[in-house]
């Protein structure tokens, strides 16, 4: 579904990335991993088609990506400044559904349940800048889920929640995808990495390339705790930590 | 970032600058040369063409000799005075329209006892206020200057007012945190914050400055001036002269307004660079 | 709109005529001829709109929302037609100078005191290169005193005694009434007539209108010469008479009434009147070249 | 700060100026005679604004002013965000607006009264033409200085540009095009006065000071018309700040500087 | 040194907190957690003096708080809109210290020198918003700690940041605190609230108040690994997650 192929990218001849090569396939969902500064967000920009590549090329099912997308939702780093302020939680979450047509109530109703899944169903009608930081991360999902997307990137979606809200979402995330969404998961949580992802690919580097691309092949899937218990889980684990640490 | 060949780089870039030239002034040439063929067609002597408008120029103002940079005499006495006290003023207004401005922004208190006033003051139109000037203000270079920078204040104060305003309320907080003091909470993220607006204020009060130096050689006393031509040659029924002088002061505008872009390109260096119109 | 109901049974092309007036001494007349019902008498209904400079209301003659301008500075008319912006016809004549109805003014101390004294010396005059420094500099050229050394600075009628009591200009050219409000209030001193010879009878303002509008209502034009011809005579001979309107119209009270110098109100516009004017700003370059007045003047078709 | 607190501050504050002036006029500092003290002017305006002669007058300039606010917002929000937001557009007309942004009206005043006749529609168009300019500039700048990450959030999701400008770029540009906006409405009233003034034509509160400043004594009437001028504005002002403050309460510009708990939030936690 | 009493808040109608009682001793380092939303940043506010409470007092030093008290740090939540972007990293991190004197290259020299401890040491020159997600964060702490605050509030000052360089800041924060530093760490990570606490206070319930106040006694300290493997780690750090998740 998703091609790179040789993507390099520089900031005012800073380099960044370098030779990225990486294929998804319909419903994967990829895990992301490495060193803080080394691309991550560079590259999903790039995908997302609102940074242009300096080289390289980038297709989803085999057209070159020139602009944004169809079909794609973000969740960015920086989710309290994609909210909008003057929306309520709910408009915020009902907005990129106008695309998606039906009526005013369809969306409205579509919005609740999206904000119900990550537990913000109470604060729907406030304004995002009411919320804590924990909870604007939650409606920047509840935003994203809520559009079905086919295509879904996701930066660092749960780095400021709580531990137990952290494993909902987790769990949330694994319930939603489907085969027809593909999902490009950037965290720093190596055991989230392996917990959610099909496989981990992990950037480092500089300027950055994959230097690691490992499929996650784990008997159960889905139970936080008997998951993070499995030797398999364990071991890639281990894995992933040793490729984002080497310099 | 394209990678184009060393060779053709000047090319492309002789290229990139002439469609960009063509680009830009594509819309104000055609508009030109629509308004000139439409004057010569009609004939009225309310609305001569350009190209008599810029020959009255020439003959007015720069058909003086190359050692004086081809300025006539009248151009000396008429655009030196008049663009003196337009910067006086303008230098005044932005002077009193940041310091009040800032201050209003930033507490409540200040700008509610003021505000009926300012609000007051900025409806006032300056031609009214001739008299209260005759009475407290000497004829000449005083009032015309006092009257361009109380014109020319008030897009500056308010969105300087504005601007600190809605400051980043997590920048305040960080400032409130490790105790900035005064002066540094104002240099360092109040008026940074604030200056983009006060850019947009102060290109705002550059035309309004022009216009009120028109006005303020209007004013009793006054004896030269570009404004002062505009306004002899409209009671002397003299249209060439008064087009051109309408002319000179749209270039003046246009080039006073370049410089100040230059400026703000300059002093908004530093500013988030992802702003700024939309991204490629 | 200016009325264009036919007025068959008077003859006239319309009988309702708009005019433009000045809230000055000089159009006296129309206000008389009003409150007498000479238009009325003519068949005339006359609607005033005030305008506070008669240039303003050029645009208004041009476009026919006024039919007349009353009160039309000369100078300032005689430029329009020669820079071709209104084809101009003079349907009465106004106020023309008289001794005392302009007068140079200065503060009681001033040194000042003969026209020589006024060399290098600044002085307040309302509109710059206008009626009033082309007759000052005539008068002071026959007082043999060069005129370019007096420094000219624009100040309005009303405004001209605060410039004068700030010390901002060192003699005010005054008009009536202003000259006799300044004179008492400050005590000023009278150094120069503005209106005595050699510019007394120089024709200062009028009744004017366009070559159109006398082409297309001819007789509209005449009747509104008649009753305004009638009321200036009027004026001239019975200064009650104007005494009477001032109030109304100009904001001037009574007792200032009684007082002020009135201009000359003469009967009828006058080409050899009128061509002294236009020689005298040829002269002083107002004008570029000679125009013949007799064109000018509107004279109605014998019935 | 309360509504009243608002108004007594603000009475307080003209009250002060009031005063202030009388003081100057009474131990001298001014000339008597020639700048009448503030209470008769101000004694001048209370009597000229119950007079259905002068009140036409008003209204009549009023008409001109709001019908010149309405052209200049209809034309520059939409002109400005397609300034701000796409760029090529930006770059074509900009030469030509930088070039008649400072051409005065006072000088346009004759020119548009020939080509539009003397009057309302001469007036209007003015108005319009100085007033399109700060909520030109003010939409422009609005759109060009704010937060990109919202922006591209809309793009993302597939939004094309006219919607995300719309949606986003608008809302977001809003409370500094308000500013815009009163900045317009004051410079709208002058020019509507100031035209009236120089055209000395017609009606309204303009030809009404125009008249005055021609005759003797006129400067009572003329400051007292200043009066209702500065009042005019004065109220719009209110009204639009009201308005902002209801519509852009979730920008920090209306949100509290520094929060202090209310008293009801205090009951509420008691509770 | 820090004393909270009876602390309520209420936002417009909302109550968050209700009967806080804290007290935290010179050069303490407190950590912070509790579900998202349930007024840990409200509770840091309250104790920079940035909101008022509606109830109750907090001293500092035996003294009410009443504005923001000296010698205080905050690491904002928010860290990416903390920071000044027409300033560079390099000013951003010593614009605190004019408060502190010292010529101005002292200050660019303490500036260089936090830079250098978080890995930053190569991008001083830049902007912040050239910069990625969690070095902005990082930016952030230097600030802080370029500042050597007595007082230092952190808002989950290491959510942006990968693995490898959390262990690391982590260790810095260890190193950095003294006998004059008292610290109060906001985090959502269990283990992190443990392995850097001396005490672990969980807020919890609707509006919250503390739940639990666990002192921290491990035998070792400052070894990522070894700490971790302590059974009265995992003692506590089971402890800890069970008084968050208690709704
Ligand atoms: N400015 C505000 N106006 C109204 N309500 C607010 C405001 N700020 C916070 N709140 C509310 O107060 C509660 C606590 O917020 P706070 O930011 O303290 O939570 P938190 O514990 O820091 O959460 P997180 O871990 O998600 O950052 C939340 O329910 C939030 O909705
Ligand atoms: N707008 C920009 N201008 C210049 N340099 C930039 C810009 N944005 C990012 N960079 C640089 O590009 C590099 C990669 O940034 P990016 O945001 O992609 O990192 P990341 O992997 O997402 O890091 P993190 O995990 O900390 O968010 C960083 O070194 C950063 O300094
Ligand atoms: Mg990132
Ligand atoms: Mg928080």
């Amino acid at each position: 579904m998703l091609q790179i192929d040789g993507l390099g990218h520089a900031y005012a001849g800073h380099p960044v990335l370098r030779d990225v090569d990486l294929t998804v396939r319909r419903g994967e969902l990829v895990s992301i991993v490495g060193p803080s500064g080394c691309g991550k967000s560079t590259l999903l920009r790039c995908v997302a088609g609102l940074t242009a590549p300096a080289r390289g090329t980038i297709r989803i099912d085999g057209r070159p990506v020139a602009g944004v997308p169809g079909g794609l939702a973000v969740v960015f780093q920086e989710y309290g400044r994609s909210l909008l302020p003057w929306l309520t939680v709910r408009d915020n979450v009902a907005l990129p559904l106008r695309r998606r047509g039906g009526t005013r109530a369809q969306r409205r109703a579509a919005a609740a349940s999206a904000l119900d899944a990550v537990g913000l169903a109470a604060v729907a009608a406030r304004r995002p800048w009411q919320l804590s930081g924990g909870m604007q991360q939650r409606v920047a999902i509840a935003r994203a889920l809520a559009f079905r997307p086919s295509l879904l990137l996701m930066d660092e979606p749960f780095g400021s929640v709580d531990a137990q809200t952290r494993e909902d979402l987790e769990d949330l995330l694994l319930t939603v995808r489907g085969p027809e969404m593909t999902i490009l998961f950037v965290t720093h949580d190596i055991d989230e990495s392996v917990y959610v992802g099909d496989r981990v690919v992990v950037l480092n580097g500089s300027p950055a390339g994959v230097v690691a691309d490992l499929p996650v092949t784990l008997p159960t899937r889905g139970e936080q705790i008997a998951t993070r218990e499995q030797a398999e889980f364990v071991r890639l684990r281990a894995e992933v930590g040793r490729q984002v640490r080497k310099a | 970032m394209s990678v184009a060949s060393a060779a053709s780089r000047p090319a492309l870039a002789a290229g990139r600058l002439a469609a960009v030239v063509a680009r830009r002034w594509a819309v104000a040439v055609a508009l030109v040369a629509a308004w000139e063929i439409v004057t010569r067609r009609r004939g009225d002597v309310f609305f001569p063409p350009p190209s008599a408008i810029v020959a009255r120029m020439h003959e007015l103002w720069f058909s003086g000799p190359a050692t004086r940079l081809w300025l006539t005499p009248a151009a000396t006495a008429d655009l030196l005075p008049s663009l003196g006290r337009m910067a006086a003023g303008l230098a005044g207004a932005l002077l009193a329209g940041v310091t009040l401005g800032v201050a209003l922004g930033r507490s409540p208190r200040t700008l509610a006892y003021l505000d009926p006033l300012l609000q007051f003051g900025r409806s006032v139109p300056p031609p009214t206020l001739v008299p209260v000037f005759v009475v407290l203000l000497h004829l000449g270079t005083t009032m015309q200057v006092t009257s361009i920078v109380s014109g020319a204040v008030w897009p500056i104060l308010l969105n300087a007012a504005d601007g600190a305003r809605s400051v980043d309320p997590v920048q305040t907080d960080t400032a409130r945190v490790f105790g900035l003091s005064a002066t540094d909470r104002l240099r360092t993220i109040i008026l940074p914050s604030a200056l983009p607006k006060i850019f947009a204020g102060l290109r705002l009060s550059l035309s309004l400055a022009l216009i009120l130096m028109v006005f303020s050689e209007m004013l009793p006393g006054t004896a030269n001036g570009i404004g002062f031509q505009l306004i002899d040659a409209q009671s002397r029924s003299d249209l060439p002269t008064t087009w051109a002088a309408v002319a000179l002061l749209g270039i003046l505008g246009y080039l006073l307004n370049t410089l100040l872009l230059g400026v703000e390109r300059r002093a908004l260096r530093g500013h988030d660079a992802t702003r700024g119109g939309e991204r490629p | 709109d200016s009325g264009t109901s036919t007025g068959s049974d008077s003859g006239l092309e319309k009988d309702t005529v708009v005019v433009a007036a000045l809230p000055l001494l000089d159009v006296a007349a129309l206000h008389i001829a009003m409150a007498r019902r000479m238009f009325q008498a003519e068949g005339l209904t006359v609607k005033v709109q005030p305008v506070a400079q008669s240039l303003a209301a050029l645009p208004a003659l041009q476009n026919g929302q006024v039919d007349v301008i009353a009160g039309a500075n000369y100078v300032t008319f005689l430029q329009a037609h020669a820079q071709g912006t209104l084809k101009l016809k003079i349907i009465a004549d106004g106020a023309a100078q008289a001794p005392r109805f302009m007068r140079l003014l200065v503060a009681p101390d001033s040194p000042i005191r003969t026209p020589a004294d006024l060399a290098g010396r600044t002085v307040a005059v309302n509109i710059l290169n206008n009626i009033q420094s082309l007759t000052l500099n005539e008068i002071l050229t026959a007082e043999g005193v060069d005129p370019s050394t007096v420094k000219y600075r624009a100040v309005p009628f009303p405004l001209m005694d605060k410039a004068l009591a700030g010390g901002d200009v060192d003699a005010v050219h005054t008009g009536e009434p202003f000259g006799t409000v300044i004179e008492r209030r400050l005590k000023a001193r009278m150094v120069v007539d503005g209106g005595g010879p050699p510019v007394t009878g120089l024709p200062v303002s009028g009744y004017v209108s366009s070559a159109e509008f006398v082409t297309k209502y001819p007789r509209t034009a005449a009747a509104f010469q008649r009753a305004i011809e009638k009321a200036q005579a009027l004026a001239a001979a019975d200064r009650s008479a104007v005494e009477r309107v001032l109030p109304s119209y100009a904001k001037v009270d009574e007792q200032t009434a009684t007082a002020l110098t009135l201009p000359g109100y003469p009967a009828a516009p006058d080409a050899a009147r009128m061509r002294r004017l236009i020689g005298l700003m040829v002269k002083q370059g107002l004008l570029k070249a000679d125009i013949d007045p007799a064109g000018l003047i509107f004279t109605p078709a014998a019935r | 700060m309360t509504g009243t607190g608002r108004i007594v501050r603000g009475a307080t504050g003209i009250a002060a100026v009031v005063a202030l002036s009388e003081l100057l006029a009474v131990t001298g500092v001014v000339p008597p005679g020639f700048l009448p003290p503030a209470s008769a002017v101000l004694a001048r305006a209370a009597h000229l604004v119950v007079d259905p002669a002068f009140l036409a007058q008003i209204a009549a300039t009023v008409r001109a002013w709001l019908t010149g606010l309405a052209v200049a917002v209809a034309v520059g929000v939409p002109a400005g965000l397609l300034i701000g937001g796409v760029p090529a557009a930006g770059a074509a007309v900009r030469p030509v607006l930088e070039f008649l942004r400072p051409i005065p009206s006072v000088a346009l005043i004759p020119l548009v009264s020939l080509l539009l006749g003397a009057g309302r529609t001469t007036e209007v168009t003015l108005v319009a033409f100085a007033a399109t300019w700060p909520v030109l500039f003010n939409t422009v700048y609005g759109v060009q200085d704010q937060d990109p990450v919202p922006r591209e959030t809309l793009r993302v999701f597939g939004f094309g540009r006219a919607t995300v400008l719309w949606l986003v770029a608008l809302p977001a540009a809003a409370p500094f095009i308000a500013t815009g906006v009163r900045l317009a409405a004051a410079v709208g009233l002058i020019l509507a006065v100031g035209t009236e003034i120089l055209a000395g034509f017609g009606d309204g509160l303009g030809v009404f000071i125009a008249q005055a400043q021609q005759v003797v004594d006129g400067t009572v009437d003329v400051l007292a018309g200043t009066v209702c001028a500065g009042v005019l504005g004065l109220v719009a002002n209110a009204v639009l700040a009201g308005a902002e403050r209801r519509l852009f309460h979730w920008h920090p510009s209306q949100r509290p500087l520094s929060p202090r708990p209310a008293a009801a939030t205090a009951r509420a936690v008691r509770r």
